[in-house]
């Protein structure tokens, strides 16, 4: 079946990234960001790379979605001040 | 969501032909050739249980076949939060941007936090026996930090003298493992420690040791970018 | 018919294709959107395409971790290749390395200017 | 006597700064010495290729053959230049981190024998060079920095899928190995590495096409930072590229290709500088200028061009780094860059530093710019490219247009301000000029030594 799990994670990553890319909310799209690295942690423990995607889980999706997420805090804070 | 008037422009239509042309160029091309059969990793498999004793062929090659790309990578994470905290410092402040407070999370965090240092502890330390390793294990540790900032706000300060010497004593120690490398065996990063038996925790030679001084610097780093970017207050 | 879909070829192909197209919206999304916020995000995701890709055709059909555990006890070539994925477990935290430095930056660049957008950056040409 | 100094010294240098204090800029001084003395030693040993960790090509190597040693060498004495004139400043933690950062990354950059290690240090230079853009702290600053940034990780995604292609399809990341194999693999796969090579160094070692960005990063960064980026950073990638180019027996085709890039490279930046109102961009389009004449040499195949090649190369490095120093001094009393600073300053010194500088990078006699022109054209002479020679003479007339209106300006009679220049950066730069002057007079000994860089350059893999 592994085939047929990876087209579809595959279809759900595409889709994912095209609404990361089109959406006007930001936050949103952060969110849909983490999601997209679940997805990719998903593909690299069915690759047999469970340290890649024990990296990517931590590193990829955790700590990258931090910035992100400060970094737009940061943002709209000023935003509202203003 | 897509709102089609707005995003599709000339420009956007010509950037996407272009790139999508690209792309079907590299689909077919990709799609063409086979991938080698025998490569430097199979051959890395095939004698790594006996250079270096680490049940995790990965770690192997992060930490003593390409080790030097591992202290690369040290290094790039030690420059740009050198980076960051040169940028952000003039904003630093003692309020966080989590203004508010949560009586659940403050209560449970006391728990949570000692047993997540502990779990990034054991990843860092089966490096060489199971996934995981000084990176994961050093972000582990450092987003139970990340989980402090949350819950306790102002309460929670680093001691940023400590820090500093963590990271400075254990990037070195990493450095200095590789120069007694050198001096011992004539080879930097080489292992000049017994190899025990596979599988055993205290096997694999050098391999935890550099996994614990990559762990310790990983965690001091990433909790200081953490900490930048939590504290960051604007200074009107 | 269903076994096909099981096969390591069908795999490659679906791996080569789909992370390509990732590649292809990263790119794109990098070169047209004009938001700071929004290139990074769309580099970030054309990077991971790539460590998708390149551990994605590095795996075969039946093939395990490269790790001896109580199952497998011992080294051999039914193993994926373990380089790949040392590499691609550097340039994840190259990546992030690179990315947070970036978001900083705009953070700062916000401060001073109040201005997200990168075809309003007009702060350098000449005269300036 | 390991090579792995050269980068593990600074590196080390670099974690420990903290217990370092107020001694940091000598430290600094003292670093580079010792490391330009070390060097030193390596001069006329055998080619040295060093395994680290483990004795095959399964493990990173480095190689140290005469054309890595040169440059080496030659980023140590701009090194060594640039922290004595550091000293007449206050010990500075970030200026300390980044030049040993920068010092450590090319000469990772110009050894390694790895492609995946190239790349590493390809990052740690890029995110010294974003750091070191961003110094200044201000709008144009991390305007320039997050220009740079995104630019930088479109090379990096490039670099990647190079050394994807290539271990997908080799399964070896060593040079050497990669060298041997490269010829046999299917043409396609060869065409997207070179194509991703190219844009991958190409964006960093400031091309045409790919430099549209680079003017505005010198606009934004201070003059310092300018003359590093100019005279360490983006030899380096050239090195690099060619040196990998010329290991992988690429094609003649595609270095005709690159003369031709090399040519157009020259004549737009030469023509922008001459409408160009902002010293740091005339300097920064002059320096594209230079860098499309080294694609043009170094892309010829033939020992007696790619030496000119690296003679300029030389000439160039020592005399940019002059020249941003100089206009650093000039900064700091007028506190602008604008071209009209020349009709003000009053100060005998600098007008013959500019003179020698500016005739040095056009090619006139005595200068040492004039042997390298020469030694390129007589080659290119001899493998009958009169296009490219005709390209190279009348776009350095372009060039000669605005450096002498520079020049001239220098003579105008508006009231003058007198600029003072302290002794140690008056004896740094009369040291630079000299050398300039005296490898102009007596070349000998300089050309000897990019005969036998040429020679290992083109050689490749033979180590």
């Amino acid at each position: 079946m592994i085939g047929l799990i990876v087209l579809s994670i595959f279809i759900t990553l595409i889709i994912l990234a095209v609404l990361i890319i089109s959406n006007e909310d930001l936050p949103h799209s952060v969110i849909l960001f983490m999601g997209f690295g679940l997805g990719s942690v998903i593909l690299f423990f069915l690759f047999s790379a469970p340290d890649v995607a024990l990296t990517e889980a931590v590193i990829g999706t955790g700590i990258s979605g931090v910035v992100f997420l400060v970094t737009l805090l940061q943002i709209r804070s000023k935003e509202v001040n203003r | 969501m897509i709102n089609i008037k707005k995003d599709i422009s000339i420009e956007t239509l010509v950037v996407s032909l272009l790139v999508s042309v690209m792309t079907i160029m590299l689909i077919s091309l990709f799609l063409n050739f086979e991938v080698v059969t025998s490569s430097i990793g199979t051959e890395i498999i095939g004698i790594n249980a006996d250079t270096t004793g680490s049940a995790n062929a990965v770690t192997s090659v992060v930490t003593y076949f390409r080790g030097f790309d591992t202290l690369g990578e040290v290094t790039i994470l030690f420059l740009s939060i050198f980076g960051i905290g040169l940028g952000l410092e003039g904003y630093k402040d003692k309020l966080n941007i989590f203004a508010y407070e949560n009586q659940l999370l403050k209560t449970a965090v006391d728990t949570l936090f000692p047993l997540i240092i502990l779990f990034g502890f054991y990843v860092i330390i089966h490096g060489h026996l199971s996934p995981g390793g000084g990176f994961q294990g050093g972000v582990i540790i450092a987003s139970a930090f990340l989980l402090m900032f949350l819950a306790k706000n102002d309460d929670f300060a680093l001691n940023h003298k400590i820090m500093g010497l963590i990271e400075a004593l254990s990037g070195a120690s990493f450095i200095l493992v590789g120069l007694l490398g050198l001096l011992i065996m004539n080879r930097f990063f080489d292992n000049f420690l017994p190899l025990g038996t596979l599988g055993d925790l205290f096997s694999g030679g050098v391999i935890p040791l550099i996994y614990i001084f990559v762990g310790l610097k990983v965690s001091a780093e990433i909790t200081a970018l953490v900490e930048y970017f939590v504290r960051i207050k604007d200074v009107k | 018919m269903l076994n096909s879909f099981n096969q390591t070829p069908f795999l490659h192909g679906v791996i080569t294709i789909g992370s390509l197209i990732l590649l292809t919206i990263g790119l794109v999304g990098a070169l047209t959107k004009k938001n700071l916020f929004k290139i990074f995000l769309s580099l970030a995701i054309a990077e991971a395409s790539l460590f998708i890709y390149f551990i994605g055709m590095h795996f075969e059909v039946g093939k395990v971790a490269p790790i001896v555990t109580d199952e497998v006890t011992k080294f051999s070539l039914n193993m994926v290749d373990p380089v790949p994925q040392a590499m691609i477990l550097t340039t994840i935290v190259i990546a992030i390395a690179v990315l947070s430095l970036a978001l900083s930056f705009v953070i700062n660049y916000f401060k001073l200017t109040n201005n997200m957008r990168v075809n309003q950056m007009d702060e350098l040409g000449e005269g300036k | 006597m390991s090579t792995l100094y050269f980068v593990v010294v600074p590196l080390l240098a670099s974690f420990l700064t903290p217990f370092f204090k107020d001694y940091l800029r000598y430290i600094s001084v003292a670093l580079n010495l010792v490391l330009l003395v070390f060097a030193l030693s390596f001069m006329g040993a055998e080619p040295i290729r060093e395994y680290i960790s483990f004795d095959s090509a399964l493990s990173i190597s480095f190689v140290l053959d005469s054309a890595s040693l040169f440059f080496i060498v030659l980023f140590l004495v701009i090194m060594t230049l640039f922290s004595l004139y550091h000293l007449q400043e206050e010990s500075r933690k970030d200026s300390f981190i980044l030049t040993n950062m920068l010092l450590a990354s090319v000469s990772g950059l110009v050894l390694s024998g790895d492609i995946f290690n190239i790349y590493i240090f390809f990052e740690i230079a890029s995110i010294t060079a974003y750091i070191l853009t961003s110094l200044g702290k201000d709008k144009k600053a991390y305007s320039g920095a997050i220009r740079y940034m995104i630019i930088g990780t479109f090379a990096s995604i490039f670099l990647l899928i190079a050394i994807m292609t290539i271990y997908l399809n080799i399964g070896s990341l060593n040079l050497a190995t990669i060298a041997k194999e490269f010829s046999s693999i299917n043409e396609n796969s060869q065409f997207l590495i070179i194509l991703s090579l190219f844009i991958g160094f190409g964006i960093k070692a400031e091309i045409f096409p790919l430099n549209f960005w680079v003017v505005d990063i010198y606009q934004a960064s201070s003059n310092k930072v300018n003359a590093l980026f100019s005279s360490i950073l983006s030899k380096a990638y050239i090195f690099v590229f060619f040196h990998i180019a010329y290991m992988l027996h690429v094609n003649t085709k595609y270095l005709g290709f690159l003369a031709i890039i090399g040519a157009i490279s020259f004549a737009i930046s030469e023509l922008s500088a001459l409408s160009s109102k902002d010293l740091k961009r005339v300097f920064a389009y002059s320096t594209l200028g230079q860098i499309g004449v080294l694609f043009i040499a170094l892309s010829s195949h033939s020992i007696d061009v790619v030496s000119g090649a690296i003679f300029l190369i030389a000439l160039h490095s020592i005399t940019k780094l002059m020249l941003f120093l100089s206009l650093d001094i000039l900064e700091q009393k007028f506190k602008s860059t604008s071209v009209d600073i020349f009709k003000k300053f009053n100060s005998l010194f600098l007008v013959v530093i500019f003179a020698i500088g500016f005739l040095s990078l056009l090619g006139l006699p005595p200068f040492g710019g004039f042997i390298a022109k020469l030694t390129i054209l007589k080659g290119l002479a001899g493998l009958q490219e009169y296009l490219l020679i005709g390209a190279i003479l009348v776009i350095s007339l372009i060039e000669a247009v605005y450096f002498f209106r520079l020049l001239g300006s220098t003579q105008s009679s508006q009231t003058k301000e007198s600029v003072e220049v302290a002794l140690l950066p008056k004896v740094l730069l009369s040291i630079m000029a000299i050398a300039i002057v005296y490898f102009g007079l007596f070349p000998d000994a300089l050309l000897d030594i990019s005969k036998s860089v040429a020679t290992s350059l083109i050689g490749g893999a033979d180590v």
